[in-house]
Parts: structure tokens; sequence; C-alpha cells
């Protein structure tokens, strides 16, 4: 009964259906071989990054929960705890940009509240193909409004992110969805099945045949309609989440819970088998019993449905009855389907029948791990830089064309469609190098920043893995938070390829090396994948989500310049990089390494002197320089100030002006100080051993950059502002 | 004084205004359970953001379903200080406690953001701490707060004050332009003829605070305070 | 027994759904179109009411609960016998 | 020419929308409603074409623009003679 094209649709190899067989000691039936498929699967298992995920230093003495749980949480004082994850919903947001980005809200939003957390914040990390494509401009809308549709009406502020663009994003757009939720810390709920005999809950949305797996499989099982009946894309009901929230806060806030597990990818196989292991018990549960929404579904049908807004819940059976009231005064159901069983097996009965009976710990544990083959690409577009290009004759045209490009340009047509200010703790709005949350009845704010860079990973996947982690706590840095805390989502092509795992291994080791470095945990993340079409991968994308904390919102700084007359001081060396530049791709059309260079020790350094000064409150604005370099930077500094005064700088280093302007060396950052302070910044550098001189001073109406004597770029501030503010929305005009 | 914050199951905004009313501004503040049918004697009762049942059909459509609408009918009938912020103000168009509709923002897209609104009257009981003219910087967050009326009504608003809250820019000025969602006549709040029921759509809690970069929301509340105590 | 309504907005209100589909389909070249609409539909599947209390109730669900009567419009038709 | 077009989630996909109404219609009391579906509806005037263009470019649009085939169908019908 079990053929090739029934192994092949469900991508399971030979090797690993003997496996099954040995371990279950005879033939799976088909929703067995269904349950195996879904566990084993890249997503779930992890089998191709494990042995490279391995390498990520998880621990600290603020971890509470690392890795491996549905959320990390960090302890961040006063009690309090910080949970938070990234998730990727890159495929289905391409298939269905609206309802693919909205579902992938919904997936991370249950990852913090199953946890006990109430969810305070998310972020979007989002990269789409060139705008100049109808196509392009479709999917970024419709993940916007979905990621939109979502959180705003879950009342969960999306309070940052980063969106950028590239030809090879055009056919997988990625969607990486961060949620960060706050909890007590002795209230915090984990994902098992404890007491042999407690109840299994169901709750929330009815099961459909949402997403199912193996979805081409022809077997007998199947009616011809088959197809348009399995929908890969859910359609996602916000509001039925909101109650779900809403009803497991307040059950989990009365203790009233044991164990709690959210039903998405994977659905109910997933939250039975995860919670059976973690407990080391079994689990037996009725599919008579499982709420559903179609008629005649199958066991394999409802153990693989993807449905969203659903979760699983084991309680005392003394507590069944309170937990139902609570679900039942947010209008949802709760339906004991199981219960907690001594031995360490997944029983499924189904019309009186048994239909599955297999050990939870072969589903959960025993896949087998891979060590996929890896080999360095032959060629990694490294030129000498002496090939590069002629200079523009025009510095201040090429300036006004970097601050207009999409990637660079003002984001605000993105952000206002998010409800960026409930909950009321947005201190800093969208538009600085992080977010600031403040936590109220107490003086700490948290920052968030998600970042990454694909060019870069691409050119030097080790270096693009450094970068990502050093900008993200570089961003933190700059608002005066010190990072407590890394999540990541790894965006890569099929890993069934040498040169893809090749990327994939150094990327995570840069990661490593970084967070090592700057001696911060990694609570979690996640891998994605295969995402390629027509034999064409994306960049290798890294994207970075850290969590830090401030003891005192008040001495908080953000980006812009804030008065007239102040000084401009650059934290860090202009180097002559101009590899891997946005600067080389968008005004020449060029990509190639190598991307600037990063020793993390000085970056360490800089970031420690940058906390320092910001805690003595000696400065009044700080902007890291990252793509577009200096002249860009400045410009974000002139354009996020009050009344943007304008600027004039002046720069002596001995070379090319575009690449001084524009080049994108690491560990560097532009600040902002009144006289009084300056000579008390430069000795404290000097002090600390921090490359740190007086570039500029703000004020006027102008953005003027003088290089060697010779002004290179003079442009209206003004001017500049508009071409920067209108860029997005004009292209995106209906 | 005492106020009462009415939680829909999709309200996301009433722990925010709680936290104003209770922590920010000191005062006694309770929240009402959307199927319970008991005021417990509150001297104000507001209706917060959000999305009262998801608001799939039309925001507020079903929320003037609830059972405790039925007792803010009767308060409001006696006189009772209603105030309806955004998905509030939507719910009390679709109770018929204020004239009009709302309708998508004319760009079609949902806005979050601040804006700048002039004050039209202050001899209500929501903006008597105000003054006439004065500009208030406040945060909008909806994606059908563009007002609509039949030329009757928005004749009947203007002759009767009845206008609270219009969109402006910083100085003032009431134009196209500066009509972010598309309303009629830049309307953004209004009152109705007896003046005890308001609704607007910027978020005065979202304001109250120093940390948050306005103050300016405050006025709404400490004129409902004022108004109670005098 | 099944209906189905079709809910728009009136006349007098401006229907700019309509119009920015209307706008999508001249880009892509289908400049024969005069106009768009958009509205609501809804499918009601009913059982255990008499043929009267259906054409009674169907207009008192539209009016109070479907439709905004300020803005919105409907009508209604029988999907079976 | 004027065309009607009716846009809804296939059977199987989840209606969130079409779920809270038929919810809130029960809680009016109205409990004898069985399922709603709630879609979407366009009213399009069209104008220099052929009969034959028009069959061929009603499901043309519908497909490309109005609905998205993954998870939506659509149906239409002629208001006009
Ligand atoms: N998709 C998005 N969602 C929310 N905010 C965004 C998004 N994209 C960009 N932003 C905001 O725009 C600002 C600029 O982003 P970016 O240039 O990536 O900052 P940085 O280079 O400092 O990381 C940030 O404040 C960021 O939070
Ligand atoms: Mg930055």
């Amino acid at each position: 009964m079990i053929d090739k094209k029934l192994l092949d649709d469900h991508n399971l190899t030979h090797e690993e259906y003997d496996r099954i067989v040995e371990l279950i000691g005879r033939e799976p039936n088909l929703t067995e071989l269904g349950i195996f498929s879904l566990m084993w699967s890249e997503h779930c298992s992890y089998k191709s990054s494990k042995v490279h995920l391995q390498k990520l230093p998880v621990s600290g003495k603020n971890v509470i929960q690392g890795p491996g749980e549905n959320a990390g949480i960090i302890d961040i004082g006063d009690g309090l705890a910080a949970v938070f994850k990234i998730e990727s919903h890159n495929h289905p947001s391409y298939i269905e940009p609206y309802q693919g980005a909205a579902t992938g809200v919904g997936g991370i939003l249950r990852d913090i509240f199953t946890m006990g957390a109430r969810p305070i914040a998310l972020l979007d990390s989002l990269r789409f193909g060139p705008l100049d494509k109808a196509q392009n401009k479709s999917i970024m809308s419709g993940v916007v409004s979905g990621i939109s549709g979502y959180g705003n009406s879950m009342g969960i502020p999306t309070v940052g992110g980063e969106t950028c663009f590239h030809e090879c994003y055009s056919k997988n757009p990625l969607v990486n969805v961060f949620a960060l939720g706050l909890v007590e810390k002795d209230k915090i709920f984990y994902a098992k099945a404890e007491g042999i005999g407690n109840p299994v809950l169901y709750v929330g949305a009815k099961t459909g045949r949402d997403g199912i797996h193996g979805a081409t499989m022809a077997s007998a099982e199947f009616g011809k309609d088959s197809e348009a009946k399995r929908p890969n894309v859910q359609v996602g009901d916000p509001f039925r989440e909101k109650l779900l929230m809403e009803a497991c806060l307040e059950a989990t806030s009365k203790n009233l819970i044991i164990g709690i597990q959210d039903m998405g990818a994977a659905g109910l196989t997933c939250s039975t088998t995860e919670m059976a292991s973690k407990s080391g018990t079994g689990i037996e549960i009725n599919l008579d019993k499982v709420p559903q929404r179609e008629t005649g579904m199958t066991p394999y049908e409802i153990m693989l449905s993807e449905s969203q807004e659903r979760m699983l819940i084991i309680t005392g059976r003394d507590k069944v009855d309170d937990v139902q009231k609570i679900f039942a005064k947010w209008d949802l159901d709760a339906v004991i389907i199981g219960r907690v069983t001594e031995g360490s097996r997944l029983k499924v009965s189904f019309k009186g029948k048994i239909v599955v009976d297999i050990p939870v710990e072969a589903v959960v544990n025993l896949c087998p791990v891979y060590q996929r083959e890896i080999c360095r690409p032959a060629s990694l577009s490294m030129f000498p830089t002496d090939l590069l290009p002629d200079i523009p004759g025009d510095l201040s045209a090429s300036l006004l064309r970097l601050l207009s490009s999409p990637s660079l340009a003002d984001k605000e047509w993105i952000f206002r469609q998010y409800d960026h200010m409930v909950q009321i703790n947005t201190a800093f709005l969208p538009g600085m190098d992080a977010a600031l949350l403040r936590l109220k009845d107490t003086k700490i704010a948290l920052a968030l920043t998600l970042d990454g860079n694909g060019l870069y990973a691409q050119l030097d996947p080790r270096t693009g893995g450094k970068a990502a982690v050093a900008e993200a706590c570089r961003n933190l840095a700059c608002v005066g938070a010190l990072p407590m805390g890394v999540t990541n989502c790894l965006n890569f092509g099929n890993p069934e390829k040498p040169e893809t795992m090749w990327r994939f291994q150094e990327v995570v080791e840069g990661i490593s090396e970084a967070c090592r470095v700057f001696d911060i945990p990694v609570t979690g993340g996640n891998v994605s994948f295969y995402n390629e079409s027509e034999g064409k991968s994306i960049y290798p994308t890294p994207v970075l989500g850290v969590v830090g904390k401030i003891d005192d919102i008040n001495k908080a700084v953000d980006t812009g310049f804030k008065r007239e007359g102040d000084d401009i001081i650059l934290l860090g060396t202009n180097r002559d990089e101009a590899g891997a530049s946005l600067y080389l791709k968008l005004m020449h059309g060029l990509e190639f390494g190598p991307p600037p260079q990063i020793d993390l020790e000085k970056e360490k350094k800089l970031q420690k002197f940058l906390l320092e000064i910001i805690s003595l409150s000696w400065i009044r604005s700080a902007h890291d320089v990252s793509e577009g370099g200096l002249a860009v930077c400045l410009a974000e500094c002139c354009f996020s100030g009050k009344n943007r005064p304008g600027f004039s700088v002046t720069l002596e280093e001995n070379m090319r002006p575009d690449t001084l302007l524009f080049g994108e060396s690491q560990s560097r950052v532009v600040i902002s100080a009144g006289k009084k302070e300056v000579q008390k910044i430069i000795a404290l550098a000097k002090e600390r051993d921090i490359p740190c001189r007086v570039i500029g001073k703000t004020g006027g109406k102008r953005i003027l950059f003088k290089h060697n004597g010779k002004t290179v770029i003079d442009l209206d501030a003004g001017q500049a502002f508009s071409a920067w503010k209108t860029a997005l929305p004009k292209i995106m005009a209906p | 004084m005492k106020f009462g914050i009415v939680v829909f199951p999709g309200s996301n905004c009433d722990r925010d205004t709680f936290h104003v009313c209770n922590h920010v501004l000191g005062h006694k503040t309770v929240y009402l359970w959307h199927k319970s049918h008991d005021l417990q004697d509150v001297d104000c009762v507001i209706l917060p953001g959000g999305f009262s049942y998801g608001d799939y059909l039309r925001p507020g459509a079903i929320g003037k379903f609830s059972p405790l609408m039925n007792e803010v009918g009767e308060y409001a009938d006696k006189g009772g200080l209603v105030l309806g912020i955004c998905n509030g103000f939507q719910v009390l168009l679709e109770l018929g406690l204020l004239p009009g509709a709302m309708l998508r923002n004319k760009n079609l897209k949902f806005l979050c953001q601040f804006v700048h609104l002039r004050l039209e009257d202050n001899k209500t009981a929501f903006t008597r701490k105000a003054k006439i003219g004065q500009i208030l910087r406040m945060p909008i967050a909806h994606f059908d707060g563009n007002y609509y009326a039949d030329p009757g009504i928005l004749d009947e608003l203007r002759k009767e004050n009845r206008v609270i809250l219009r969109y402006c820019d910083a100085n003032g000025l009431v134009s196209e332009d500066n009509n972010v969602n598309g309303s009629a006549e830049s309307i953004a709040g209004l009152i109705n003829k007896k003046g005890n029921v308001m609704g607007l759509m910027p978020h005065p809690e979202r304001c109250s605070e120093q940390i948050l970069s306005s103050e300016d929301g405050r006025v709404i509340f400490e004129s409902v305070i004022d108004f109670i105590h005098a | 027994m099944k209906v189905r309504i079709l809910v728009s907005f009136k006349e007098s209100v401006l229907d700019p759904q309509g119009q920015t589909v209307k706008h999508a389909l001249h880009t892509l070249g289908y400049d024969f179109i005069k106009n768009v609409r958009q509205g609501k539909l809804f499918e009601i599947d009913l059982d255990g009411i008499s043929e009267k209390e259906l054409e009674k109730i169907i207009p008192e669900i539209s009016d109070k609960v479907l439709t905004n009567p300020i803005i919105e419009k409907f009508t209604w038709e029988r999907l079976d016998g």
C-alpha cells in the first residue's frame, strides 16, 4: 500500500520510511505516515539545520527559557520576563499575500500568549522584488494590509521592522514577523502534558481541511475533488484569536492550566505529541470529539489540518469547569477530546476504532538528523576595488537618488497602516533605530529592532551573519539600550544544495561568533529553507531580532538632530570600503564584495562607550551608519529632527568621495551634542580608545558636505526631505 | 468621580483608557462587561477603541446589539455622559445616539498617525477645559473614519454647533488637504443635541502622558472630571 | 431555504473601492469598463420557518443587521424553489 | 452592457465574516439561520465590446483582478438583456 509515489508525496525518503517501520515495529497506516511526514518535515524537525544551530550560544544569566519552547524568555527585572520569537511566513505570503501575512501574525502571537504572556509588540522584516514590477507592488500591498489587518484587530502594536527590495525576492518574498510579550516571572506556562488521567481540552476555532500537507496525494482515500478541497492557504480570523488570547490569558492568570500549546503548522499532531514528549507521558484523543467545520473529514485530515486559532490545553480534572466557564464567557468552546496517559504513546481513536498508535518519542525526537553536504561556491563576486566605476559628477544628485530609492526612502507608507500606538507604550514611534516601549509603572523601557542584510550574506555569509548581529545591537545602543537577548530567522534556499548549506553554516557561525563576543544569548529562532523558484534561490537572508533594555527611559535618545549649532561627532572610522554597498547597486548596478569588514571587539567597545555617554546624558541624538553610508545617515538625522535642521560636515580622508560618502564601513555612529559636552565626550573617547572627532555642525537649511576643501554635496534640506518622504507613496499610488 | 469603560470582546483600547482614567488622572474606574446589564453607578460611560465584534461586517454593526447597550441608551436618555472614542464613536453612530455613518478612509487604508484638530466648541461637558480654536495634536488609528451624513444633518450639526473637532493643519487651517480620511466637513468629533453624548475618532487616551509625546488628550478627560465635580 | 442578499452603497454615497477597482482595470488595459460598484454578498441557509415569515424576516435582518440604511441599500432573492 | 459578479470564498475555506454574522443573528434570536457566507459583489458597466468578448473578458478579470483563485470563486450574470 505504501509505495514510492506515496512517500514522494509525503516528502519522505526510502531510508526515512525504513526508519519509521523500525521505530514502530510495523508498517504505518496512512494517518500515521501523515503524522511522521509532518513531524519529520524540515519545518518541524530542523533536520538539515540542527547540527549547525547547535553552535549558537544559548545560555546567559538572564535566560529563563532558551530555544525549544514556543518562544524564548529573558528576565528583565522588576519581576517581569520578556517572551519573544520570530517566525517566517514566506511561502503562503507569495501565494496569498494578505492571508499569508495575516496568519503569520496570528501564528507568532499564539506562540507568545500560550506561554501566559500578553503580547505587547510586533515587528516585521519584509523583503520584496523591485517595485517597478506591478506584481511586486501588489504583493507588498497585500502583505502590509495583511499584517495590519490582523495585528491591528488584535490590538498589538506593530512598532518597527525593516523593508528591503531586491530582484532575488521577486518570486520569493520574505515575511518574517517578530512578537514580544510580557509576563510575571512566576506565571510562565509551558507546553507540557503532566498528570496521568488529566483531561486534554481543545479550544478555539473548528477544524477544517486547511493546509493539509502531502496535498497532491492521489491515494484511494481521497476523492477526485480533494485538490480543490484542500486550500494551502488559511484565512485568518483575528477576532477569534483575540477571544482566544483573552480567554487563555484569563485562564493562565488564574492558574487553571497545567500545560498549553498552540496548534499552528502541524496542528493536532504537533501539539499532542510535543506536549506528551516533554512530559514523558502518553496522550489519547478521540477525533469524534474534535469540533469540525466540514463534514466527512478523515482521521488523516483532522490530524494534519492546519486550521488557525486553535489551542490544546491540559488541565486538572477539578479545573475543567472553571476553564470552560472562562471560554464560554469569550464565546469559545472548550471540549475535552482526550486525556494524558501512562506510557508514552499517541493513541487516536475515530468512530470506535484506534487509528493511530505510535510512540511519541519516535515522532518528536527520532527524526534523522542530516549533516548535509557542504561546498563553497566557486565564485563569490569579489572584485578588486580598482575596477570601481567613475565617480559621478554630481554627488548631490546621487544622494537624492539614494534617498528616494525604496530601500532607503521613508517607510511611513507601511507603518502608518499599522496601529503602532495601541497599548500606549510606544515611546519612540517607528522611524528610529529601534522601537522603544515604556513599561507602565516602572522606569524601564524595552528597545526592539530587526536587522539583516542579504547582500552582505550573499557575498560573504560569515561577515553577513556577524554584521546582522552587530548592526542590530548597534541600533539598540543608539537609543541607549543594552542588548539582552536575540532571536533569529534564517531565510535560505534549498538545503539539499551544498552551496546553500555552506552559506548556511557560514552565516550561523558568524552569528554565533558575534553573539559570543557581545555576550548575548540566542533564545530561539526559525529556519526557512526552500526559498527558491525556478531553480533560483534568494540571497541568504539572516534576520536578527534583538531585545534590549534601558533602566531609565528618560535617558533614551533618538535619531533626530535637536538644535541648531550642535556639534556633530563621528564615532568610528571611515574606511575605504565600497564593496556590497547599496550605492554601487543602485547607482551603478554593481553587486560585488567584499562587504565591509567587521572587528567585533572594536564594535563591542564602541557600543559600550555609546551606552556610557547616553547614560551620562551627554548627547542629544545618535544614529548608526548602515545602508547608504555616512551621507544617508546624516540626512536621516536631519529628517527625523525637530524642525529638520540642516547641517554642514567636513571630511578629510584621502579616498574617493563616493566611497567616503556612501560606503558602508561598520562600527560607526553619528551623534550630536552641545558645546559643553563635546570636550567631555572627546576626552572620554580618548580614554576608552574610541575613534571620535567632530565632523560638523547642525544648523541652516542645507545639507552640506565638504571633502578636502571641495563642496561635494549641497542640497536644500527641505527638498531632500520631500524626496525621501514622498518616494514610497508615489510609487505605491494606485 | 467614577469612569466606566465598556469592554466588548474585540475592544483593544479598554485597558489604555482605564490606565489614563485611573492611573494617570487618579479617578475610580471600572470595566463594564458588554454582556452585563449593570452600569455600576458610573458618572461617565466610555466606549473605547478597538474592533467591538471583529467588525468584519461594519464597525460597530454587531457591538450595538450587546446587552449592555440597552442600559447605555437609557443612561444617555437620562442625560448621563457617554463618550465614544474611535470604535466607540462608530458604535454610537450604529446605535443612532449620534447621527451619520462611517465610510472607509478615502485612501482605503488603515491610518495610524498624529493629526492636528481644531476645537470648535468649549461649552460642552467634554471640552469645557479647552479653548475655542485650540489646536490639539492627537493620534488617529482607524480604517473607517470617513464621516458621512446627509446634507440635512450636516446643516443641523453646523447650525447647532455640534461639530466639536475638525481635522486641520498645525496652524488650525481646515482644508481638504488636511482632511486625512475624507470626512464630510473634516468632522473628527461631534456631540448630540442634548450635549451629553460625544464621539470622536482621535484617541485622547494615547496622548495623555508626557512620555507619549503629547498630552493634548487630557483636556477631554479633565473636562469631564471638571463637569462632574462642578 | 436559501436566500441571497446583495448590499450596495446608495447612489448618493461615493464608492471609492469600486473606483479603485475600475482604475486598476483601466491600467491593465480594460478601458471599455465604464463604471464599477462594489458591494457585499450574503448567502444564508434557513430552516424551519414559513414562506410568509421569510418574506418578513429577510428584509428585517437586512435592515437591522446587514446594512446601515444611512449609507446602504439591499435587494434579495430566493436561491431555491 | 451591465454585469454582476459575485465573489465568495471556496466552500472549504473558513469564512470568518459569515461566521460572525451568523453568531450575531443567533444572539438576536434568529436561530433558524443555519449558515451565512459573506462575499463581494461587483456591478460593472461596459461599453464597446461584443457579446463574445464579454464572455471571455468577465471570467478573465474575475480571475486576474477580482479574486484570488486559490481561496475564492466567482459567478457572473448579465443584468441587462
Ligand atoms: N516593515 C516595516 N514595519 C514597520 N516599521 C518599519 C518597516 N520597515 C521599516 N520600518 C521602520 O523604518 C525605520 C527605518 O528602517 P531601517 O532603515 O531598516 O532602519 P535601520 O537601518 O536603522 O535598521 C525604522 O524605524 C523601522 O522600524
Ligand atoms: Mg539603524
